[in-house]
């Protein structure tokens, strides 16, 4: 199988889409002839020509109520967020109409867009430039909320954002555009809605996603030098949960850790959390814990930036806790 | 190079006054059914603001009246096949466009054979078979999605347009200043109907918009421009006539201003008049009603006589009644529908 | 003391705090001439004038962001939204500048600015007028968010928010502002960040906020008729949450239900089921349980509308589970 | 009454050249003392760049390289209590208006001695007692809070004004618009100075504008407005006194529109030229480098010759050196910096 980047997977998906359906396609800042800002959709201009590769002016609320109306009609647009920082301005249009149309309609209208760019921090970006939303747009009935942290789930999850029915925010790791590996060629889709147990382990579960598989893994495998043998559950899509992967894991394990990138408060892990306790109580032998990313505006100062984030020590130190092995 | 704008000041009467009139192109029966048509508004108004009273209708409840001839010209220029978007204040669109009177107030009731089956109310008149997109609540909202309908149109090679209804305080706000630059920078099908009715909800148009005459605002896109008098259906009909023709055969979009008058309060919870606009203002505005203009020039051109009109008017009178009674007596929504039409699959996520 | 509405207790706090400081103003659609659109600002106008009561064009982003230039500079904006539904176009200046200029300026710059308006639903206002996003705004660090259930707590807490020197989200109930409280006159303060015991009970303990606290004392009226003796904690401000008194309460009940109007996937309740369960685990004799707004844009019709709210029979329901009462 | 808004599309020089260009006026050493500046902004920029390529910066970087006459003329005809706002490409703005290069230098290192303590960056230099207030990283975000500082100021009867620095394609965002519109409706002493320097990342402006004339958006505000070479010092300077005056005086905003170029790339991550703007462009506009004009104006009028030009360039260069020294050398942020500033009270809640 080809080993390609997130980033190229991306590409993939996007291009196999367009050429299968000719109404699909993909508008937003810098997309065409700059290539993209972070190159995801590097040739597409060339191969489909402008009015399939849409460049925008900076006017997120504008073009993303584009994108909505023109999937109100038929077409079906993937809007490209240049990142999910500048979204903030389009979230009137993907919260009071994508989400709604369809009720509001009384099922007549669907809107089949494709929201996606990258979210969460990059590299000493700032406060401004360093957010991650995911659990705003999964708090929000009528989305779907889908985060993949693999080449091979990025092409295949998106595939299948393209195809749905439904507006789904795609939120993807500028960190991760650069790493590598396998991707089938072609027709390849992951289900929306399916987590993905990418270590198997008996006593703790970690539940992650995005950014944070690869800081799960990292722990799980300076764990299992402890002799702590670590599951990790890759939730993949926010929204909707699996229930059934995250509860099979943690009713197994009767320990649990949720790693995420973005703030605490009622973050996508207090869900988890709320979920773990409410269905599976009497598994739990200790307390589910958190690890976030710190409860601040994103520093500038590199130092400052890396101990704002979630990180192997800080997933290690919270296992032993729920492990009752805290020194 | 200092250029201060300095522009005239335009009344809604001067506008209006320099505008040809000839009928002779249209069709007595037609010009008859303009008639109709607003008075089906009105009296579907007048009665929706009968059942809001009794508790029959909730929430937010906007009525259209004084600007029939708005939605009555506008959509006499259209084509059945255009995509419509409108605000919250659209019932009076809707009917034009042809939805029953029954699918519409049975949604203003909340019954499931509403056109949107009791889940969006009021504000949200939806009937995609009409291309009737909405009905939306978000003042301005609904700009950028009538852009992205034109797109589509485009995208499609169709020769379709795409209307968008809004009013004179929308203009003020971001979304249709994104909106508009991009359907003229990509010269779409849109047409952009500001129903300048002088006031958003109690703020006059020159208390929130630094310049009076909103047609200017099409300066800044390099985008054609009109306004017109709204209080004369004919007037209204040959002015989308021309952005209509702009819109299917050139691709240009065109934002028309077309100045009318709201003669009810903002929603039906507020009052006709008050802080904001005196009881006098609205009787001046009220010599000039839609229905009493056109009515007037039927009967000068001899086309409808008095008894005419009240025939039209008691047909009207009992479609608006037999829609009411259809409505009290349609079906609730079945209490599982709460769930249903979130996602396609059917269910929550 | 005096009886008045929640409106008016509104009233008169701003109407105080204006008096006691002149860089205090308000702002927003409607809040001048016509009185305010829910008559929040009724005869403000008349008594501070034009400059300090500015009717804003609706432009919820620029105005938003008006307010925070001016608090930038010193002044203390009031910025009412019409509705919190509307603010959605204006949360690019709430989370991006106000909640972050502190922070990236290394503490130079404050915004002493409170936006304050309706959110939730009220009656029959469908999706795009129904929404409560209390949880959005608690997620970002640099904000504060308030929301009083009482009239007191509506003069005491808006005061008090007025004085803050960092941007509080003030959300207000719709369907609050008819109802009626005794008021203590002029000078009256409630602390930000402290939760109150609206009923004191032993059995299990109800914790709410806003609409949902005459949800839950309703429930508690009616469960006290089974000899379920409930505790009813009102949060008032939701961050900073205050976690002694939730804490206190639930180590004495050992049970809980969150009650709230929002959607449930990452809702205040999460938040407030993650902290209970992390800090008091062991005091726990079942799962916390929650109460919130049915997951779906909200409908029109009256009764699927009635059907999708938190209310005394949920409540009831959830309590008599976690007391594994279940029939 | 169609009006097509069909307007004669000027070019960066013809519209400086139209520009009258005493410098009577000004005495020599104000003259030298722009050179020295525009000097220390490009030396600084390239040392800036350099540290990028180090790894001594991080994040994303701007520069201002070509574009340094529009800050300087501008904030020349500035008062020291007007208040300032700009974009993330605002190292120049900051030095023109006073921060030392070595508190501009430690923000870009993050370090605790940068203005805004590290925790900023290159996006959101800041210092409050300059009325430097951001650095902002949002396009357009900064436009509504300079409205909103110009309302304080006529709130409390100030004679200060509010200045506000973005690109030619923020104009399209909405936050623009309804900036714009607040502060003409309100009469509010603010400047709004678009440096048009013609790309928005990759995007050319008239591939994001409806219009070419960026300064025509004006209109739709009744707001003054002209059009300004911003190679030239000089005419930007006289320029901004006029707008000024409208402003402090007359409490009537202006829209300039600054003409620039950006020598460099959008940020340090982006290539000079590449897909969406030839080498040929980019040296053409470089033959009017903005310190090249005003060197050979300079000379020209006998204020400096070659070898003045050199020792200031030796000065600033020095003064470079030691603010990256300076920042090079400086101490981080305490850790226990990463919980301060979120609340007044310290401590996050
Ligand atoms: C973004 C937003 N802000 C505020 C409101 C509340 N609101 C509803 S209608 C309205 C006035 C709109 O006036 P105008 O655009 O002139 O239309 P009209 O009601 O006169 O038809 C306001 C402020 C809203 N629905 N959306
Ligand atoms: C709202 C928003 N959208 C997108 C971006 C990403 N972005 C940063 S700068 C920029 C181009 C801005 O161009 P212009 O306004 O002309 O300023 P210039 O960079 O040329 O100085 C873009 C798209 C952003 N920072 N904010
Ligand atoms: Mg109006
Ligand atoms: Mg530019």
């Amino acid at each position: 199988m080809a080993v390609i980047t997130y980033r190229d997977a991306l590409n993939q998906a996007i291009r196999e889409e367009m050429r299968l359906d000719p109404s699909v396609f993909l508008m937003g800042e810098e997309v065409g002839v700059y290539q993209g800002a972070y190159k995801v959709s590097r040739g597409l201009l060339d191969e489909f020509g402008p009015m399939r590769v849409v460049d925008t002016p900076i006017t997120e609320l504008g073009f993303a109520g584009v994108g909505v109306g023109a999937a109100m009609v038929g077409l079906r647009p993937i809007v490209e967020f240049m990142t999910w920082n500048f979204a903030l301005l389009a979230i009137d249009q993907v919260v009071n109409t994508a989400a709604k149309m369809r009720y509001m309609s009384g099922g007549q209208i669907s809107v089949p867009a494709v929201f996606r760019g990258p979210g969460g921090s990059a590299l000493q970006l700032a406060a401004q430039h360093s957010q991650a939303f995911e659990s705003w747009y999964a708090h929000i009935p009528g989305l779907k909320v889908v985060m993949p942290a693999t080449p091979a789930d990025a092409k295949g999850l998106l595939k299948s954002a393209i195809r749905d029915e439904d507006p789904v925010v795609f939120i993807e790791g500028e960190m991760l555009y650069n790493t590598k590996g396998e991707v089938p060629e072609g027709e390849y889709l992951t289900p929306i809605g399916v987590a993905d147990v990418k270590r198997a382990g008996t006593d703790v579960t970690l539940i992650c996603h995005s950014k944070t598989v690869s800081v799960a893994l990292k722990a799980a495998e300076q764990l299992a030098a402890d002799g702590i043998d670590a599951e990790v559950v890759d939730l993949r899509t926010i929204r909707p949960l699996d229930h059934e992967t995250v509860l099979a894991s943690v009713s197994k394990t009767h320990r649990a850790v949720v790693v995420e990138e973005g703030w605490s408060f009622a973050g996508v892990g207090a869900q988890v959390v709320d979920v773990i306790q409410r269905e599976i109580f009497d598994e739990l032998d200790s307390p589910v814990l958190r690890v976030t990313g710190a409860d601040v505006p994103m520093p500038y100062n590199k130092h400052l930036e890396k101990a704002s984030k979630a990180d192997p020590p800080k997933v290690i130190a919270a296992v032993k806790r729920v492990m009752y092995l805290e020194s | 190079m200092t250029a201060k704008a300095d522009r005239k000041r335009g009344s809604p009467a001067a506008a209006g006054a320099a505008a040809p009139n000839p009928t002779s192109d249209l069709n007595a029966d037609t010009q008859r059914s303009w008639l109709r048509q607003m008075l089906l508004i009105r009296r579907f108004e007048e009665k929706a603001g009968e059942a809001y009273s009794l508790g029959k209708i909730g929430g937010f409840c906007h009525l259209y009246i004084g600007q029939e001839a708005v939605a009555v010209g506008t959509l006499a220029a259209m084509r059945g096949d255009d995509y419509i978007t409108a605000s919250y204040r659209e019932h009076g669109h809707a009917l034009a466009r042809g939805m029953s009177a029954r699918a519409a107030m049975a949604e203003l009731f909340g019954k499931a054979a509403g056109c949107s089956h009791g889940k969006g109310g009021s504000m949200h008149l939806i009937d995609a078979s009409l291309g009737f997109l909405g009905g939306h609540g978000i003042v301005g909202g609904h700009i950028p999605l009538t852009t992205g309908m034109a797109f589509a149109i485009k995208y499609r090679e169709e020769d379709r347009v795409a209307v968008c209804y809004f009013g004179e305080a929308a203009v003020n706000n971001g979304a249709f200043h994104e909106a508009l630059n991009m359907a003229a920078l990509w010269k779409l099908p849109a047409i952009y109907i500001c129903e300048n009715n002088r006031y958003g909800m109690g703020t006059a148009l020159e208390r929130a918009s630094a310049i009076y005459d909103i047609s200017e605002r099409a300066l800044s896109y390099d985008m054609d421009r009109e306004v017109v008098d709204g209080q004369d259906v004919l007037v209204v009909y040959q002015a989308m006539q021309r952005a209509v023709k702009r819109a299917r055969e050139n691709k240009h979009p065109t934002l028309l201003e077309i100045r009318t008058y709201r003669f009810m309060g903002h929603s039906m919870s507020d009052p006709i008049h008050g802080h904001y606009r005196t009881r006098e203002e609205v009787e001046e505005h009220r010599k000039r009603d839609p229905i009493l203009v056109w009515s007037e020039k039927l009967k000068a051109d001899g086309i409808i006589d008095e008894r005419g009109i009240k025939s039209l008017d008691a047909d009207v009178i009992s479609e608006v009644e037999d829609a009411y009674r259809f409505a009290d007596a349609a079906a609730d929504p079945e209490p599982g529908e709460l769930w249903t039409d979130v996602y396609a699959s059917g269910g929550t996520a």
